[in-house]
Parts: structure tokens; C-alpha cells; sequence
């Protein structure tokens, strides 16, 4: 009976993947997206997996959804009044569309049998028994009793931090993209009274639900991604009802909230170093009390990188296009 | 048939169909979309062998390495977001159509 | 278990770029680039240091957290990242220099344009991180570091081409990188580590493996632009500004290079064909050829100097299959080996500095004529003397003329080639230089040809044309300590004795 | 025991006949307004079936209460959006009323 729920889901997850790709119109695309991340969130339920099952909600199909989402407000309009016709949307003759059916055909035959091979090597792979021994071993000296946050900040910190520093490299890229664009002139709209009314109710559940899966990241699934998405959320829901934070606070607060998470584990890592140790070796009586400080702040930053990313994803267009002022 | 397998075999095929979508969609959206698939595809083989390891708990490992990878993927598409809408303000292209 | 010297180096090659990197976003546009070079500079210092390490204590390790592999990560500095790091530290820091002058006599000023140097010491610092690393999954993060740092420096500019190239250049990456994670995946799946270390002792032949081994290979196929994925690198690389380009072409691609030298001589050892090996060197010499030719074709500067770097990328490629003999072909390993990957190692850094040089030429003509059309670079010996000197000297060293960096590569190549019975190579290798001297001495003929009508040269600071003529001197300079160069990168006991002593004697001098 | 789990039954029943009549709705009615009315009215009332039914089933306060408060929040996001939604639509289609109002 549960194997039947299994093979549903996966079916459902394929043909999602399949028509979110084929699907002409864009919005579509974007809600089928969505739901396929959805799928995926409840196949982590599935396999056991709860901590990426949060971690895909929020980040993947929430966060990513909701620029996607976003994009479709200068994409959309156009291709919506192109959809009825095909050629339109593909942009060529018809004559370039008959040429490129002979590679796709070849493209078609060489994936399936890449899938074939992939499908055989996913099916006869060896058991490798993989690192649950040796994690289950160290886990008291760890400094926490939830795995995963062991794995995360202790066992494999490097890693952690590296991915903090992606995230910053991401938010650098946009700005390099799109220009630096924080700033929503003020008055520029106005967001609707009920909005606001609910963004005032929301931002503080938001804020404690996301210091709740912070701190019980220690015991069990959460952690600082998953607060970090949640307290992100604020600040683009913040955003939306006209109060953008980082227009409010200085430019070097800003930096220092950005940076504070990567900077404090690297200058602990340094400072581990400087007594001897390796970078990111705890004394194992303060482990636990430095894993919640980092993930604190590396929430903190990360929530920040993700609004900002936001910020300026939302405001792309506005050089050009000015904002009609809505009453 | 375990579970995990079910899976396992289903990450391949979102794999293959994610590569698919990266070269066949025209659309830029479309392209970063396709990645992601992809990227769930990779993502489900990994915890799907992490639930083949599990002994009193899932193979943590895995777990931690899709919630690095999860992160890691989303802040590529926001960069590859920026650069498609950048595109579009500035020239109205929503497609690679010609060498440019 | 482990029983190498510890050091702190590895660790502290990784954390100080990205620490000048953070602390550099505090300040103004002047005061990024201050620090930003003050980074550079400190870090190169330390990767010298860091090299001088390695070359008194042998290979160092750095156990991250203390805790051990497979469950912990391990940094790893051998001789052979030695060498790499301090070839990143050197031309790294003369690109740094030249960018230092080059952003601050730019007329036009893109908001982005000072996130040039937290966005390089980050590409610095992963750059560092993927040749230290010795685990499957953080190699990933360091491919995504460099991957979206690169890519972020690509599009510096802002303008609409460099945005195109940019975006196609990020989804090739993305693809890249994702099928990369796969195999790791599969890997994982299959032995429950991710050392490589001891992924190289587990590992059994068998369909997963193969599969694992194709789709990585693919993977960082894309990222260095072999052929036939190499679609992405010329628009991308003659985009973006020229030190960019430089930083890109002589750095970037090497990293995935780097990668794959590492799984096949490191870990893929057991699954290895010779099939495999002789069609990985086809797509190379598909690409010596094939980029060579369109080079020859080109007629902006920069587009020249990219489709070369597919075309040189391509030689990296030619020494997978010289690491595989045919079956039943049989030669002393010591003889075929050694030469066949030192001359990829001395391909990456001839090519390094070389192409660095080249494009920040580029740079300094396109800064002196307002565009790079090859047709206005008549006359510019009498212009701009130290420029054509310095493209004079880089073009002679990618040719592989003696007695520059790129003849010792590609007389090392033909050893290897001719050592390992495939001599059917030997032609795609001699050929390359031909159509490179093409056009090396295309551009020579123009630059010393008389003016057709008044070019009117505008002057640029002498001090950039300096730097962009010292790294073509470092190109012929590597030469000299090339005996003790190849000593020590044989004394990493990693690729000196041959697969089969790898296997056995695995990489940490245990048993 | 067995009452337990049949008022559970019933109640994910009831909640999915309302999810059903509610996604009916969305593919069946003519234009937004009544979309929406069918998606966050039926399908509100639905997922509060279905969370009264788990709360049954499990049967602790503490688990009662996060369930509850799951469904408080999807009603209080689905009745804002329904309402921004619509406010949109309505601005669309009048741009000349609202021009007249400034």
C-alpha cells in the first residue's frame, strides 16, 4: 500500500517535470514549478528526510518560486499575448523550425539512451553503507543531538561556510546584474491598508516561528537555513508593504549584517587556528554554544542576502518603467 | 522494489529531463527552471541512498550535503534571474536567437 | 591513520581572500580597489610562503574540525597544488596590479565595476579551496564559488553582449556543475565516502562506476570548455574587461582541468578504458584544431585571443589518453608517464601566463584605439612599443617556439606522446603550432606594418604595459627551474610511479 | 479506539469532498471572482476538515494546537491574497474609473 503512494508520487513528479518544461505559456511554467517543488519536498517527507524536506519548502519552491513569480511580471504580459501562436513564441520561420526537428530527434534519441544507461547504473549500484555508523559515533562529541546540525556545523563546517559565501557571491552577482538597488523611493506606491494591516500581524509570528526552528535545529529537523528563509520572508514581505528595511538602516549596518555570518565563523575558524587548533575545531565544552551563535548570525545574514536579493530582482525594471502610483 | 529505489530511479529520469529542458527549452525562464530540475533530480538520488544507509536514523551525511547543494543551486538561479530579466529590460530578447 | 604534517596554510590560503573580500565591501569604490590589492597581495605572499611549505616538509594536510575522513573534510596541499596555487598567487597578483590601473583610467564607471575585487579574492579564495580540496562534494562548493564568481565578473560591464555571453556562460556552469554532483552522488551511493583518498581504494569497476566516470567527465568537460562544450568561452571571455578576461582565461578553466587530472589519476584508475582516454583526446584534438582555425579567422583581437584558449585547452585534454597505454602495449612507467601529464601541468602554467599577457595587451589596445578590430593594429610597434613586445613574446610561447614555456610543453608532449606508442597525436600537436603561428604572425605582420591612414593611438599608462610584458617574460622564464619544477611535482608521490602504486599504496602514505 | 479513527475517516472524507468541490470550482466557473471565491472558500473549509481530523487521530493538545494554528495561518494567507488578487483585477478592469477617481 505505502509503495503505491511512492510510485504515485514519482509519476506525479515526472509528468510535472515533463509539462512545466513543455508547456507554452510561462505561467504555467512557473505553477507547475511550484507544485513540482512541492512533490519534491514531499518525497524528502517520504524518504525520511524532514530537514531538506523544510529546507526545499522554503528555500527552492518558496524563495526561488517567488522570483520566479516575480519575473513573470515583465515576462509574462508579453508571451501571454503571443501564446495562441506558436511561431511567435519560438521567434523563427517556419522553415527554421522543420530544420531543427532532425537535431532534435538526435538530441531526443541520445538522452534516452543516457537515461537508459543512467537508469541501469542508479539501479545495480553497490551498497556503499554509507556514513550513518560513524556519524552516530561522534554525534555526542558534537556539541549537538540532531544529526544533520551535527553534519552541517561540526563534521563538514567547511562546507557550511563556503555555502554562506555563495550566497553573498549570489547577491554580488545581482547587484553586478542589475545594479545596486535597495533603495524603494519612498512613497513611490502605496501598499494596500489590508496588506499592511497583515504584514504587522505576520512579521512577528514570522520572526518567532523562525527563532523557534533556529533553536530546535539542536534536537531535531530546522536549523539556520530553514530560519533564515523564514526571517527572509519578513523582509520581503516588509518590502512589499512599502517599509524596505535596508532603505532605512545606514549602508555599513547593511555590509555588517550581510557579512556578519561569514565573517564570525571565519574569524573563530582564525582564531581556533591562532590556539593551535584546525579552522573550525571547537573546544568541545563550548561546541554546542558556538553552533547556535553561528547559525544565529548566519541566519541573520542569509535571511538579509535573500531580501535583498529580492529587493533588487523586484525593482529591476524600475529605471525604465516608472511605477505607477496607485490610490 | 524498495522504496528508495523507486526513487532513486525516478532522480535519474528528472536528471535526464532537466538536460533535456536546458537545451531544448527557448525560453530563458524556462532554461532556469529546467536546471533546477535537474538539480532535484541529483538532489533525490543523494537521499534516497541516504534512506538505503539508515541505521537508527537516515544517513545524516547525504541530508546535509542536499541541504548545502539546495542553497547552493538557489543562489545560481537568482544570478541566472538577474542576467535573464537584465537581458530582457535591455533588449526585449527572451531567447538566445542568434550568436550574440 | 593519517600520517602527514599539519599546517595551517591550507586553511588560511581559503579564509584570507574571502576575509579581504568581506572586509573590502565596507568601503567606497577607492577604497574597495585598496583593499582589494592589499588582499591580493597578502595572499599571494602567503601562497609563496605556503609554497616554500610544502617544498621543505613534503605534502601538508589540514583536518578541518578535527575530524578525520570519510565523515570529516580533509585539505590536502601536494606538490602538485603547490604548484598550482603558486602559479594562481603569481599571475593572480600581476593581474591584480594591472586591474588596479586599469579600472582607475576607465572613463566610463558601471556601478559594479568596484565589486571587481571582492568578487576576484572570492574567485581567489575557491579557486585556492578546489585545488586544496580532497573531497567529491566540497570540490562542488569550490566549482560553485568560482563558478558564480566568474560568471558575476563576466557581465562587469553591464553591456549587452557581455550579458548574453554571461548568462550562457552561467547555465553551461550550472549543467556542468549539477552533473558533476551526480556521479558524486552515484559515488557516494556506491562506496559511502567521499574522500578521494579513499574513494581511490574502495572503488570497484562496475556500470555505476562507468556511469559516475562519464557524467563527471562530461560535467567538467563543460566547465572547461573542451570540445564539443565549448560554445560558451569565446563570447564570455571576449566580453568581459580585459583583466577579467585574463583572470578567466588563464585561471578559471584550469580549476576544472585541475579537477580531472586528480579523478582519473586519483580515483577513476580502476574503471578506466582505453577507449575512454582516446576519445576524451579526440574531443582534444578536435579543439586544438578546430579553435586554432576559427583564431585564424577572427578579426577582433580579443575574439582571436579566445577561440585560441579553446584551441590551447585542447592540448590539456590530449594528455587523458597518453595516461592509458592500448592493451597489450606494455612500457616502463616511469619513462611514459612522467612526461605526459608534467607537460599538461606545464601546458596550464605556459598557457597561464601567456594568455594572461595577451589579453591584458588586449586590454591596453582597446584602451588606446576605443575598440580591438585587428585591422587597426597597423603600426603599433611604433605606438606602443612594450605592448608589441609583449604580444611579440606570449604569441612565440604559445606557439611553442624554444625557448619559451609552451615549447618545453609540447616537446614534453611528444615525449609522452611517442613514449606511449600513440603517435597518431603527434600530427594534431605539430599542426596546432602551425595554425597558431598563423595567426601569432598575422598579428606581428600588422603590428609592424606601416600605417595606412593616421591611427590615432591614445596614450596609455606605461606601468600596465610593463605588467602585461613581465607576464609574457614569466612565460619563457618558467623554463629555467623546469628540472626541479618536475622533481617536485614528482615527489608528491601521487602520479610519479604509475596508477597501479596509487591504488595500492593509496595517498596518505599509509598502508 | 475504533470511534477515534472512524471521526477521523469521516472528517478527512468531508475535508476532501470540499477540496474536490473547490478545485471543480476553479476549472469550472466562468471568470476570477468566483475562481477565487471557489479556490479559498471550499478549499479553506476543506483543509480545516482534514486538520480537525489529524488532531483527532493523534490526539495530544500540544499537536492540536500546531495543526490549529497550520490552518489559521493558511486561512489568514489565502484570504489576503484572494483579497489582493481580486483588488488587482478589479483595478485592471476599470482603469478609467480609477482615473476619474484621482
Amino acid at each position: 500500500m505505502s509503495i503505491l503512494i511512492d510510485i504515485l508520487l514519482a509519476i506525479i513528479m515526472v509528468y510535472l517535470a515533463i509539462q512545466c518544461l513543455l508547456t507554452p505559456r510561462l505561467i504555467q511554467s512557473v505553477f507547475l514549478f511550484f507544485a513540482f517543488g512541492l512533490g519534491l519536498a514531499l518525497a524528502w517527507v517520504r524518504l525520511g528526510a524532514i530537514d531538506v524536506a523544510i529546507t526545499e519548502a522554503a528555500i527552492a519552491a518558496g524563495f526561488l518560486g517567488v522570483l520566479f513569480l516575480d519575473a513573470l511580471k515583465s515576462f509574462a504580459p508579453k508571451v501571454s499575448v503571443k501564446q495562441d501562436n506558436l511561431e511567435d513564441i519560438y521567434k523563427l520561420p517556419r522553415r527554421n523550425i522543420k530544420s531543427l526537428i532532425l537535431p532534435r530527434v538526435i538530441l531526443v534519441l541520445g538522452l534516452a539512451l543516457f537515461l537508459f544507461i543512467a537508469l541501469e547504473a542508479v539501479w545495480m549500484i553497490p551498497d556503499g553503507g554509507g556514513l550513518t555508523a560513524s556519524a552516530e559515533a561522534l554525534l555526542p562529541q558534537s556539541g549537538v543531538e540532531h544529526p544533520v546540525t551535527a553534519v552541517l556545523l561540526n563534521f563538514r563546517a567547511y562546507d557550511t561556510w563556503l555555502e554562506i559565501g555563495v550566497i553573498l557571491l549570489g547577491l554580488l552577482g545581482v547587484f553586478v546584474a542589475g545594479g545596486i538597488k535597495l533603495y524603494k523611493k519612498p512613497g513611490a506606491s502605496k501598499p494596500d491598508p489590508m496588506l499592511r494591516q497583515v504584514i504587522l500581524f505576520v512579521t512577528p509570528v514570522l520572526f518567532l516561528f523562525g527563532a523557534f526552528l533556529l533553536y530546535i535545529g539542536k534536537t531535531g529537523p530546522g536549523g539556520a537555513f530553514q530560519a533564515a528563509v523564514l526571517w527572509g520572508a519578513i523582509g520581503i514581505l516588509l518590502h512589499l508593504g512599502g517599509k524596505p528595511i535596508f532603505a532605512m538602516i545606514p549602508r555599513w549596518l547593511f555590509h555588517l549584517i550581510l557579512t556578519m555570518g561569514l565573517g564570525f565563523f571565519l574569524v573563530l575558524g582564525f582564531l581556533l587556528i591562532a590556539d593551535g587548533r584546525t579552522l573550525f575545531e571547537y573546544p568541545p565544552a563550548y561546541a554546542g554554544l558556538l553552533i547556535l551563535i553561528i547559525e544565529t548570525l548566519g541566519a541573520i545574514s542569509i535571511a538579509a542576502a535573500l531580501t535583498a536579493i529580492y529587493a533588487n530582482l523586484n525593482q529591476m525594471e524600475e529605471e525604465t518603467n516608472e511605477v505607477e502610483p496607485t490610490t | 522494489m524498495e522504496t528508495y529505489q523507486i526513487y532513486s530511479l525516478t532522480s535519474a529520469i528528472l536528471f535526464i529531463i532537466g538536460i533535456g529542458g536546458i537545451f531544448m527549452a527557448r525560453h530563458f525562464i524556462k532554461k532556469i527552471i529546467a536546471t533546477v530540475i535537474m538539480g532535484g533530480g541529483v538532489f533525490l538520488s543523494f537521499v534516497s541512498f541516504a534512506q538505503r544507509d539508515a541505521i537508527t536514523f537516515a544517513d545524516p551525511v547525504p541530508h546535509a550535503l542536499v541541504i548545502t547543494g539546495i542553497v547552493v543551486a538557489v543562489a545560481s538561479a537568482a544570478l541566472a534571474l538577474a542576467l535573464a530579466r537584465r537581458i530582457y529590460q535591455l533588449t526585449g530578447e527572451e531567447t538566445f536567437t542568434n550568436d550574440k | 591513520m593519517i600520517h602527514l604534517p599539519s599546517s595551517p596554510f591550507p586553511a588560511l590560503l581559503v579564509g584570507l581572500p574571502i576575509l579581504m573580500a568581506t572586509l573590502s565591501l565596507f568601503f567606497r569604490p577607492g577604497g574597495k580597489a585598496a583593499v582589494g590589492l592589499m588582499g591580493s597581495i597578502l595572499t599571494a605572499g602567503l601562497a609563496l610562503i605556503a609554497f616554500v611549505e610544502v617544498t621543505q616538509r613534503g605534502t601538508v594536510i589540514h583536518i578541518l574540525g578535527g575530524w578525520e575522513p570519510p565523515l570529516g573534510i580533509l585539505l590536502r596541499m601536494d606538490s602538485l597544488a603547490a604548484v598550482f596555487i603558486g602559479m594562481t598567487a603569481i599571475v593572480g597578483v600581476f593581474i591584480s596590479l594591472y586591474a588596479w590601473g586599469y579600472f582607475r583610467a576607465q572613463e566610463t564607471s558601471a556601478e559594479g565595476l568596484p565589486l571587481f575585487w571582492p568578487l576576484w579574492l572570492f574567485l581567489w579564495a575557491g579557486l585556492n579551496g578546489l585545488f586544496l580540496s580532497n573531497d567529491l562534494f566540497n570540490l562542488f562548493v569550490t566549482i560553485e564559488v568560482i563558478g558564480i564568481s566568474a560568471v558575476s565578473l563576466a557581465v562587469l560591464t553591464g553591456k549587452t553582449p557581455a550579458l548574453f555571453a554571461g548568462l550562457r556562460y552561467l547555465l553551461a556552469a550550472i549543467t556542468g556543475s549539477m552533473a558533476y554532483l551526480f556521479g558524486v552522488s552515484l559515488l557516494y551511493g556506491s562506496t559511502g565516502t567521499l574522500d578521494l583518498g579513499l574513494l581511490g581504494e574502495v572503488l570497484e569497476p562496475g556500470p555505476t562506476t562507468s556511469f559516475s566516470l562519464l557524467v563527471i567527465t562530461l560535467g567538467l568537460m563543460i566547465k572547461m570548455a573542451g570540445f564539443p562544450f565549448h560554445f560558451w568561452l569565446p563570447p564570455a571571455h571576449s566580453s568581459a574587461p580585459a583583466p577579467v578576461s585574463a583572470l578567466l582565461s588563464a585561471l578559471v578553466v584550469k580549476g576544472a582541468f585541475y579537477i580531472l587530472l586528480r579523478l582519473w589519476m586519483e580515483v577513476f584508475g580502476v574503471s578506466l578504458t582505453y577507449a575512454a582516454g582516446q576519445l576524451i583526446g579526440l574531443a582534444g584534438a578536435i579543439a586544438v584544431i578546430w579553435g586554432s582555425w576559427q583564431a585564424l579567422i577572427q578579426t577582433s583581437f580579443k575574439l582571436i585571443v579566445a577561440h585560441s584558449s579553446v584551441a590551447q585547452l585542447g592540448y590539456l585534454l590530449m594528455v587523458f589518453p597518453l595516461l592509458i597505454l592500448a592493451p597489450g602495449v606494455s612500457a616502463d612507467s616511469a619513462d611514459w608517464l612522467s612526461p605526459a601529464w608534467t607537460a599538461g601541468i606545464y601546458q596550464v602554467i605556459a598557457h597561464a601566463f601567456a594568455k594572461a599577457s595577451f589579453f591584458l595587451s588586449a586590454g591596453l589596445i582597446i584602451m588606446a584605439l576605443g575598440h580591438d578590430r585587428i585591422e587597426s593594429l597597423r603600426d603599433l610597434v611604433g605606438n606602443m612599443r612594450i605592448t608589441a613586445l609583449a604580444i611579440g613574446i606570449a604569441g612565440v610561447s604559445l606557439i611553442g617556439l624554444p625557448p619559451s614555456g609552451g615549447f618545453m610543453a609540447k616537446w614534453m608532449l611528444l615525449k609522452g606522446i611517442f613514449l606511449s606508442g600513440q603517435w597518431w597525436w603527434a600530427p594534431v600537436v605539430l599542426m596546432g603550432s602551425l595554425l597558431t603561428a598563423g595567426y601569432v604572425f598575422m598579428l606581428l605582420r600588422l603590428a609592424f606594418a606601416p600605417a595606412r591612414e593616421m591611427n590615432t593611438f591614445r596614450p596609455v599608462p606605461k606601468s600596465l604595459e610593463i605588467i602585461a610584458l613581465m607576464l609574457a617574460l614569466g612565460s619563457f622564464l618558467i623554463v629555467f627551474p623546469a628540472d626541479s619544477l618536475i622533481q617536485f611535482l614528482e615527489s608528491s608521490g601521487v602520479f610519479g610511479s604509475g596508477i597501479e602504486s596509487i591504488i595500492e599504496g593509496g595517498v596518505y602514505g599509509n598502508d | 479506539m475504533m470511534i477515534k479513527e472512524i471521526i477521523t475517516v469521516i472528517l478527512i472524507v468531508v475535508g476532501c469532498f470540499f477540496f474536490l468541490a473547490g478545485t471543480l470550482g476553479v476549472l469550472r466557473f466562468p471568470d476570477l471572482f468566483s475562481r477565487l471565491h471557489a479556490l479559498t472558500k471550499a478549499d479553506n473549509l476543506g483543509l480545516g476538515f482534514i486538520a480537525a481530523g489529524m488532531a483527532v487521530y493523534i490526539a495530544s493538545p500540544w499537536a492540536a494546537l500546531k495543526i490549529l494554528s497550520i490552518w489559521v495561518f493558511t486561512l489568514l494567507a489565502s484570504s489576503t491574497s484572494c483579497y489582493l488578487i481580486a483588488r488587482f483585477q478589479k483595478e485592471q478592469e476599470q482603469p478609467e474609473n480609477r482615473k476619474e477617481q484621482e
